[in-house]
């Protein structure tokens, strides 16, 4: 059943190629359904019976390659359909004016949407460095759609930090073949022992994730292209994108690297991480503040954000099991709150500019009474974004605030209630100006369906501050605890 | 006889390695683009001959032999064309140089 | 245990106004008769709702709704005696409010936008009052913030932004503040003591000094944090700033529901968080009596300053408040009584002033107080409703205000806080000092020049009927409250029924 | 510890291209420069990657880092011919995008001084999108939106 | 053979420097070619013939191609920007390298040495890791060379690459496959679409400029030139045979899908070079064509599912012929796929419906302007690489 999450994106990814453009637009809805259909059995799956794991080609791990669905890769994937759903739909109404752009917007989708599946599930190294090849690929062939300057300019830079970022990835996972002879995770997990080779790829292997997640030295790509590109792209890049190279990196450390990571080097290593996290979080904050383009403010947003899931490696490597659990939860809910209140923003913010047509923030005066809808949306997913109650993102700050607290690390506690301030003084920024009375352009219309499932997703950020039980208990039955439980 | 034939062979592949040497300093000796065509083609095809030819009683099957001799065939067409293709298009760039 | 539904009872009062909000907002700006429907309507369902518990409450039993939210801590609604005294009164002053608001915004743009914002406070206020434990209540806290901030900027001129902007400033902090102390209390006393419970969590917590150290702190950061919205000293720049809103804004959520949530949350940390004897013995309880005591005096001086009609009422509330906070730190049952029935009172009170400012600007177009000479006899009822509300604010007997200060007089002797009697006397004198200038101009002085900006003329009556009678109401509301204190359903009884659950038997 | 042989020679080599190429990456500003620095790198990585694999077990050929290797060469050449063509495209668009701001500017002096003569300031070229971009805009702050109100 | 390798590895290393330090692209371009060329050597001396061979073939042969008609289309967009009308040195500098900008601002040559050193270091640090890493590496635990050898039997396929390749991790391959697509439907969205609804308001400068940014490229003489074209008339037949040839020994010997899909499309390069009309037909067959080869991998594998077995498997004695017809779909997609990376990228005036500009040799042309370098135009505006660091 598994591969099924595989086989659907790779099959519609053709489809949408082979297939002429008056039936697409049905067949992309009835993939996306059968999609979110897959996901949510495989959820159920495994909330029943633990985690299953599957050999792909009936060959076993360290000669084939196998597939895990755990509590956490599942929250995943159910994450990546809900966000594709509707920004599918959001673009299908989104495009419309696009149309040399949209035949070749939909099959990079699905080979994205595959690539992420193919991530979150795959229980192999190399697996791993194809699907992100994959995914920055497609990724970045989504921000050239437009053919324009800025964007190819995005574009190129984007490219050139992707094949790094893999190529350093890559020299880690040649190591540690090089040392163990083994690719499976979970074998490694055992094989692993605390020495210089180790250290040197696990070293590796982590610089060319922080360059793909844009971690704080490395962001310089991400604002623009994610700035630069189509609004659907953009909420695809920011919300689900970026959080595959992190997943990735966050099964290193705490999954294979579980039983060595307490080791001296890789605990620094760790408050390093935090660190960054922290650089992120205060230059992400400042540069949105400053920024003049209101998707340009929402993609400092974004260097912001990732900035918080960096908290996960301090907080949960060399403290004490509860912190580490706490951590973890606080990690993948914040994961999961902002994926969707990120799609939630980008495509809000594109609903307005595309309406304003200009893309400037002080452009936006006077949206507050003639585009309510999109400015709701935006509000409400920027209160998700600002950890305010009550949304995901309140949730998650609060599980990291216990956990910092429960590991006595109280610099990481003050860094999150400002960070929260930070955050609220450039997303009141938009606020301000779209309740200025006068407006100074003229509106255009735009289709209902681009306000509603912005809305929508906004609203699932809300109510995951009600019903987070849900996700966080599916965690409790992953496989791994985040090294502490 | 198989002294005889290693003694023709180390002489066959000598000539041949020595005729590359030759074409290797004419090209780095001669003072234009045309000159240097001419020694790279003629003395590495020549020494090419040589060492096939050096080669070919060492080969363990017919088949491997002929595969020997296309290879020597291919590498004469291809330089050959090079060569002109190189000097043609130097002609139309500039007729009087 | 009575039957399932009053599991779902709580949700239901707060999810009415959620609904009502979503549906307005999603209403267009032109079905004005189907959005002041909805309005009245979810005003009184909640009334009724309200109603029914209160008399739950009496019969000594609880309405509570409990769901695990975050590992290890739940979302809880509960529907005690103390919850039931703000809820019943925001209830009340909202359906009174609402009508006003309709009356008042006839013909203004963006209405959809500011009911759908107004009953989202509501829903605030609401979670705010029957919130069960402190996570739920810094929940509905922020909630407030948010939905509070487009109805202060609604009027969306420069002076109403800038006005938004210093008001997120000192909330969103005093907030950071607020998580700080309330992730601090979670982590280190664990989800059960934040519950709020009929007699606070620690009555006999023993004199470890690492613990009590760390309580004391936290205590002081719940006051920084709640003391943003309530208006304490020096936090409660926001407030006079804010007056830039519509009068309905700034007579409910200034007089009522933000500045009362502020009050209402320190009323819970110190009562059914700490408990008023731990807290005593804490030693706690003084510097934030004379923190109050600064706040009332320091007000009413601000107030005396005033030339604006509304600056001059904000201040008042800020002194205002503090009583209800100094009742608060008097230990003793009457000290508590005096405080929470001031929550009450003061409430209705300051709601009629708001209203009647809001008359006088909406009809005459008065801003500053030089201009009411004579409004008097050009606007009887709503200058009476100002009188009484006035004598309420210095404490003349009839009126409400005259009870509370009464019972707070006495509860500090009792407490033996003599000079907290004084600080109420001068307190009172500073009130007519600043009040009685202006019933003066209503009544004897005649009227010197045209009126600013008549925008209604004086037809049968002085204006527009739905400005007119919520302010009639409100007035006979706050006499009502004085004359028939002891009556079972009065606040008076009802703080007294509070107050006695709060001390150890 | 390994005793010296081939593979670990080559691993060795590999290593120092990496180096190398890292090296040459950051340092230079031509993007083609670039693609070649990456594609060497990954040279470096693959013989790197055989190299220690074949380390193991004295020396034997083993076929799972060479399909691995493989599979790399095919991937490193797609992601070049990405980036080429990305390249080009970019050009172009540089190309055709500094020419209409040039002749953009040309319009513009001309009805400014057909707007001179009506004595109509106002209509200096502020309103039109294009205009406003100097020949050697920086990409990145100042977009140029096309007449469309397409967003940048 | 001591000696070799370390010649060898010596060459490497300077060849890739050559790469590096030369200032001149296209110097760097042809001392890339060396360099694949000697890694391809490298290969074999790592008992790894299908990787020398894949590295020719697709390394260093088509990334050459590819990289030389990129470089001879930046300069034709050079030239051409050149023969506009009077076009001011300003809009020139949009292309020159920012080391020419740096080193107009005063403080370039101090910033420029700092960022010398700082990296400098960083790459040595890199290297000292690497070799530590290297050096001190433990004894490995799993020997999985052995596990190939046991799964071989019933793996349906005798050489070991192949097997791992298209049976033991085929869902890599699946994946590889998938990353070869998604660049080629990239290469395709930015073609310029042919219909031109540019979104640029097409004013009439703005199409005149368009022209001539092409015309700068057809305008050379088509390559119609008598001896490449019956030269190119016996090669290719004989290219295809051993590509076919590579395919089919895939099973037993070094070889397989991509080494045939690289000569394929080796094929069809020289052809277009030779001014055979490749783009017209390249685009009946392209979009079918290119995703046969995965859509058939794909259905095999899902296939497979309906009878109950895990996804990729292979029904047992079918594997080596299903295996074959994979790789023999794949190998036509492969070469499809590169051949259309070569002819349809953007800017070189190969409009999908335009006819098929006849186009002088590319190595010929280029080759010759590198004597025509000494005469360039002052300042070195002349590099045509858009280079933005």
């Amino acid at each position: 059943m598994m591969p099924l999450l595989l086989i659907i994106p790779l099959a519609w990814a053709i489809l949408c190629i082979l297939l002429p453009q008056r039936w697409l637009s049905l067949t992309i809805r009835a993939g996306l359904l059968l999609q979110v259909g897959a996901a949510l059995l495989l959820t159920a799956d495994v909330y029943v019976n633990g985690p299953i794991e599957y050999a792909l080609g009936d060959w076993q791990a360290p000669l084939g390659i196998a597939l895990i669905a755990d509590g956490v890769s599942v929250t995943l994937i159910s994450l990546s359909a809900v966000v594709a759903l509707f920004v599918a739909f959001y673009a299908q109404s989104y495009l419309q004016r696009y149309e040399h752009e949209q035949t070749y917007f939909w099959p990079l989708f699905w080979f994205l949407l595959a690539s992420l599946n193919g991530i979150w599930l795959a229980g192999d190294l190399f697996n791993l460095y194809v699907g992100l090849e994959l995914l920055g690929l497609a990724a970045v062939g989504m921000v050239t759609l437009t053919g324009e300057k800025p964007a190819l300019h995005a574009a190129l830079r984007y490219l050139y930090a992707a094949l790094l970022g893999s190529l350093a990835y890559l020299a880690g996972v040649a190591i540690l073949y090089g040392a163990y002879g083994t690719l499976a995770i979970p074998q490694l997990g055992e094989l692993l022992d605390a020495n210089i080779t180790t250290f040197v790829a696990i070293g590796l292997i982590s610089i060319g994730l922080l360059l793909k997640t844009a971690i704080f030295p490395f962001h310089y790509w991400l604002p623009p292209a994610h700035g630069g590109a189509l609004a659907p792209v953009s909420a695809l890049l920011s919300a689900l994108v970026v959080k595959a190279s992190f997943y990735i990196l966050a099964r290193v450390w705490l999954d294979m690297a579980s039983e060595i990571n307490s080791h001296v080097v890789l605990y620094s290593a760790a408050q390093g991480l935090g660190v960054l996290g922290a650089g992120a979080i205060l230059w992400g904050s400042w540069q949105a503040y400053k920024a003049a383009q209101v998707k340009m403010l929402v993609a400092y947003s974004t260097v912001a954000q990732l900035g918080y899931l960096m908290l996960l490696f301090p907080l949960a490597i060399g403290t004490t099991a509860v912190a580490a659990g706490l951590a973890w939860q606080g990690a993948m809910l914040h994961l999961l709150a902002h994926g969707f209140a990120k799609a939630a923003m980008f495509m809000s913010v594109g609903t307005l500019v595309l309406a304003i047509g200009h893309g400037k923030v002080n452009d936006l005066a006077g949206v507050s009474h003639r585009i309510p809808i999109s400015l709701f949306a935006f509000g409400l997913s920027a209160v998700s974004i600002m950890g305010l109650p009550p949304s995901g993102g309140f949730n998650a700050k609060w599980l990291l605030l216990q956990s910092a607290m429960a590991s006595q690390q109280w610099w990481w506690f003050i860094l999150l209630v400002v960070g929260g301030l930070l955050t609220a003084a450039y997303v009141f920024r938009v606020f301000r100006i779209s309740f200025v009375e006068k407006a100074t352009h003229e509106f255009s219309s735009t289709s209902s369906t681009l306000d509603f499932t912005a809305l929508a997703l906004a609203a699932i950020a809300i109510a995951m501050g009600f019903f987070s039980q849900w996700p966080l208990s599916l965690l409790q039955s992953s496989g791994f605890q985040g090294g502490g439980l | 006889m198989s002294l005889l034939l290693t003694i023709v062979q180390t002489i066959l592949i000598g000539t041949g390695v020595l005729f590359f040497l030759v074409g290797s300093i004419g090209l780095l000796r001669f003072p234009d683009t045309y000159t240097r065509i001419h020694a790279l083609t003629k003395a590495d095809n020549l020494g090419l001959g040589m060492l096939v030819v050096g080669l070919l009683p060492f080969a363990n099957s017919p088949q491997q032999a002929l595969k020997i001799l296309l290879c020597w065939v291919l590498i004469l067409a291809a330089s050959s064309v090079s060569a002109y293709l190189v000097a043609n298009k130097l002609q139309n760039e500039e007729p009087d140089a | 245990m009575m039957p399932e539904f009053t599991f779902w009872l709580p949700v239901v009062v707060v999810g009415t106004s959620l609904l009502a909000a979503l549906i307005i907002f999603a209403l267009p700006e032109a079905q004005q008769r189907t959005r002041s429907v909805l309005n009245i309507g979810a005003a009184v369902v909640k009334l009724a709702i309200v109603a029914y518990m209160v008399q739950l409450i009496m019969a000594g039993d609880i309405a509570e709704t409990r769901f695990e939210i975050v590992p290890g801590i739940d979302f809880l609604l509960r529907a005690d005696a103390l919850s039931m005294l703000f809820a019943g009164l925001s209830s009340v002053l909202w359906l009174f409010t609402t009508l006003y608001a309709i009356g008042y915004l006839e013909g203004s743009p963006h209405r959809s936008r500011f009911f759908g914002f107004f009953s989202l406070c509501v829903a605030s206020t609401m979670g705010i009052a029957l919130a069960g434990n402190l996570f739920t209540f810094l929940i509905f806290f922020e909630m407030l913030t948010l939905s509070t901030y487009p109805l202060v900027v609604h009027r969306g001129t420069e002076a109403s932004l800038k006005a938004g902007r210093t008001y997120l400033r000192y909330t969103l902090s005093g907030g950071a503040v607020l998580l700080t102390a309330v992730a601090l209390f979670y982590g280190l006393f664990g989800a059960e003591a934040a519950e709020f419970t009929e007699a606070g969590g620690f009555q006999t917590l023993g004199e470890g000094s690492e613990v009590s150290l760390w309580l004391t702190i936290l205590f002081f950061m719940f006051i920084a944090g709640l003391g943003v919205k309530a208006a304490l000293v020096p936090l409660h720049g926001w407030l006079p700033v804010a007056m830039v809103a519509p009068a309905p804004v700034s007579a409910l959520l200034h007089a009522v529901a933000v500045v009362k949530a502020g009050a209402f949350g320190i009323v819970r940390v110190v009562y059914n968080v700490y408990g008023i004897e731990f807290a005593w013995q804490l030693g706690v309880l003084l510097p934030l009596a004379i923190l109050a005591a600064i706040t009332i005096l320091w007000g009413s001086l601000q107030a005396l300053r005033q030339i604006e009609l509304k600056k001059r009422l904000a201040y008042s509330t800020v002194s205002q408040v503090s009583y209800i906070v100094l009742g608060v730190c008097l230990f003793g049952p009457i000290g508590t009584i005096g405080g929470l029935v001031h929550l009450l009172h003061q409430g209705i009170m300051k709601v009629t002033l708001f209203f009647c400012a809001g008359n006088y600007a909406e009809t005459l177009g008065i801003h500053r107080i030089d201009e009411l000479d004579g409004t008097g006899k050009r606007m009887p009822l709503t200058s009476i409703a100002f009188t009484i509300g006035a004598f309420g604010m210095i404490g003349v007997p009839p009126t409400a205000g005259f009870i509370s200060k009464w019972y707070l007089a006495s509860g500090a002797f009792a407490a033996g806080m003599n000079w907290a009697v004084l600080v109420l006397i001068i307190s009172s004198m500073l009130n007519a000092a600043y009040f009685l200038p202006i019933l003066y101009r209503l009544w004897f002085k005649p009227q010197k020049q045209p009126w600013p900006d008549e925008q209604i003329a004086a037809a049968r009556f002085e204006t527009h009927g739905l400005l007119l009678w919520p302010v009639v109401a409100t007035a006979v509301f706050s006499i009502a409250a004085g004359l028939f204190a002891a009556h079972a359903f009065s606040p008076l009884t009802w703080a007294t029924l509070i107050s006695v659950r709060e001390y150890l038997p | 510890m390994i005793s010296f042989s081939v593979d670990f020679w080559y691993a060795g080599i590999g290593a120092a291209l990496i180096a190398l190429s890292l090296l040459a990456f950051l340092l230079s500003k031509r993007l083609l420069k670039k693609l070649l620095a990456f594609n060497i790198m990954g040279s470096g990585v693959f013989l790197m990657m055989v190299g220690m694999a074949q380390t193991q077990n004295d020396g034997a050929a083993d076929a799972v880092p060479q399909a691995l290797v493989l599979t790399g060469i095919v991937v490193a050449v797609s992601a070049t011919a990405l980036a080429l063509v990305v390249i080009r495209r970019f050009a172009l668009a540089s190309v055709v995008a500094a020419l209409a701001a040039e002749n953009k500017a040309a319009e513009n002096d001309a009805a400014e001084n057909d707007a001179a003569e009506k004595n109509g300031a106002e209509r200096t070229g502020s309103d039109t999108a294009v205009s406003d971009t100097t020949v050697t805009d920086t990409a990145l702050t100042d977009p140029n939106l096309n007449k469309n109100g397409d967003p940048q | 053979m001591i000696a070799f390798d370390i010649l060898l590895g010596l060459g490497m290393l300077l060849a890739a420097a050559g790469v590096f330090w030369s200032a001149d692209l296209f110097r760097a371009i042809v001392m890339f070619v060396v360099f694949g060329v000697l890694l391809a050597l490298a290969w074999l001396r790592l008992q790894a013939p299908d990787l020398a061979l894949a590295e020719a073939a697709i390394g260093a042969g088509l990334t050459g191609v590819l990289l030389l008609d990129t470089l001879s289309v930046l300069r034709a967009k050079k030239t051409a920007a050149g023969k506009l009308p009077p076009v001011d040195q300003q809009l020139l500098n949009t292309f020159t390298s920012t080391r020419a900008c740096a080193a107009q601002n005063n403080h370039g040559k101090g910033h420029e040495n700092l960022r010398f050193l700082a990296v400098g270091l960083l790459s040595l640090g890199i290297l000292i890791a690497l070799q530590a890493a290297l050096f001190m590496r433990p004894e490995a635990a799993v020997n999985l060379p052995s596990m190939v050898a046991e799964g071989i039997p019933d793996a349906g396929i005798e050489h070991p690459i192949t097997a791992v390749l298209l049976n033991f991790r085929s869902y890599d391959t699946l994946l590889e496959v998938a990353v070869l697509l998604v660049a080629v439907i990239i290469g395709l969205s930015l073609r310029i679409p042919s219909n031109s609804n540019e979104q640029q308001a097409p004013s009439s400068a703005l199409i005149g400029a368009r022209q001539a940014a092409y015309a700068g490229v057809i305008s050379e003489d088509g390559g119609n030139d008598p001896i490449l074209r019956n030269f190119t008339q016996r090669l290719i037949p004989l290219v295809l045979v051993t590509g076919g040839y590579i395919l089919w020994a895939g099973s037993t010997m070094p070889g397989g899908a991509f080494q045939a899909g690289a000569l394929i499309a080796a094929a069809g390069v020289i052809a277009r070079l030779a001014g055979y009309n490749i783009a017209s037909r390249v685009d009946q067959l392209l979009r079918f064509g290119l995703v046969l080869g995965f859509l058939v991998f794909l259905t095999v594998a899902a296939s497979v599912m309906f009878g109950g077995r895990p996804f990729l498997n292979y029904p047992d004695g079918w594997a080596g012929s299903l295996i074959f017809f994979i790789e023999a779909m794949l190998t036509f997609s492969i070469g499809l796929t590169l051949l259309s990376l070569f002819v349809h990228s953007p800017g070189d005036g190969a409009e999908p419906n335009a006819k098929s500009s006849q186009r002088s040799v590319k190595s010929g042309s280029t080759v010759g302007s590198d004597n025509g370098v000494g005469n360039r135009p002052p300042g070195n505006s002349g590099k045509a690489e858009a280079d933005h660091d």
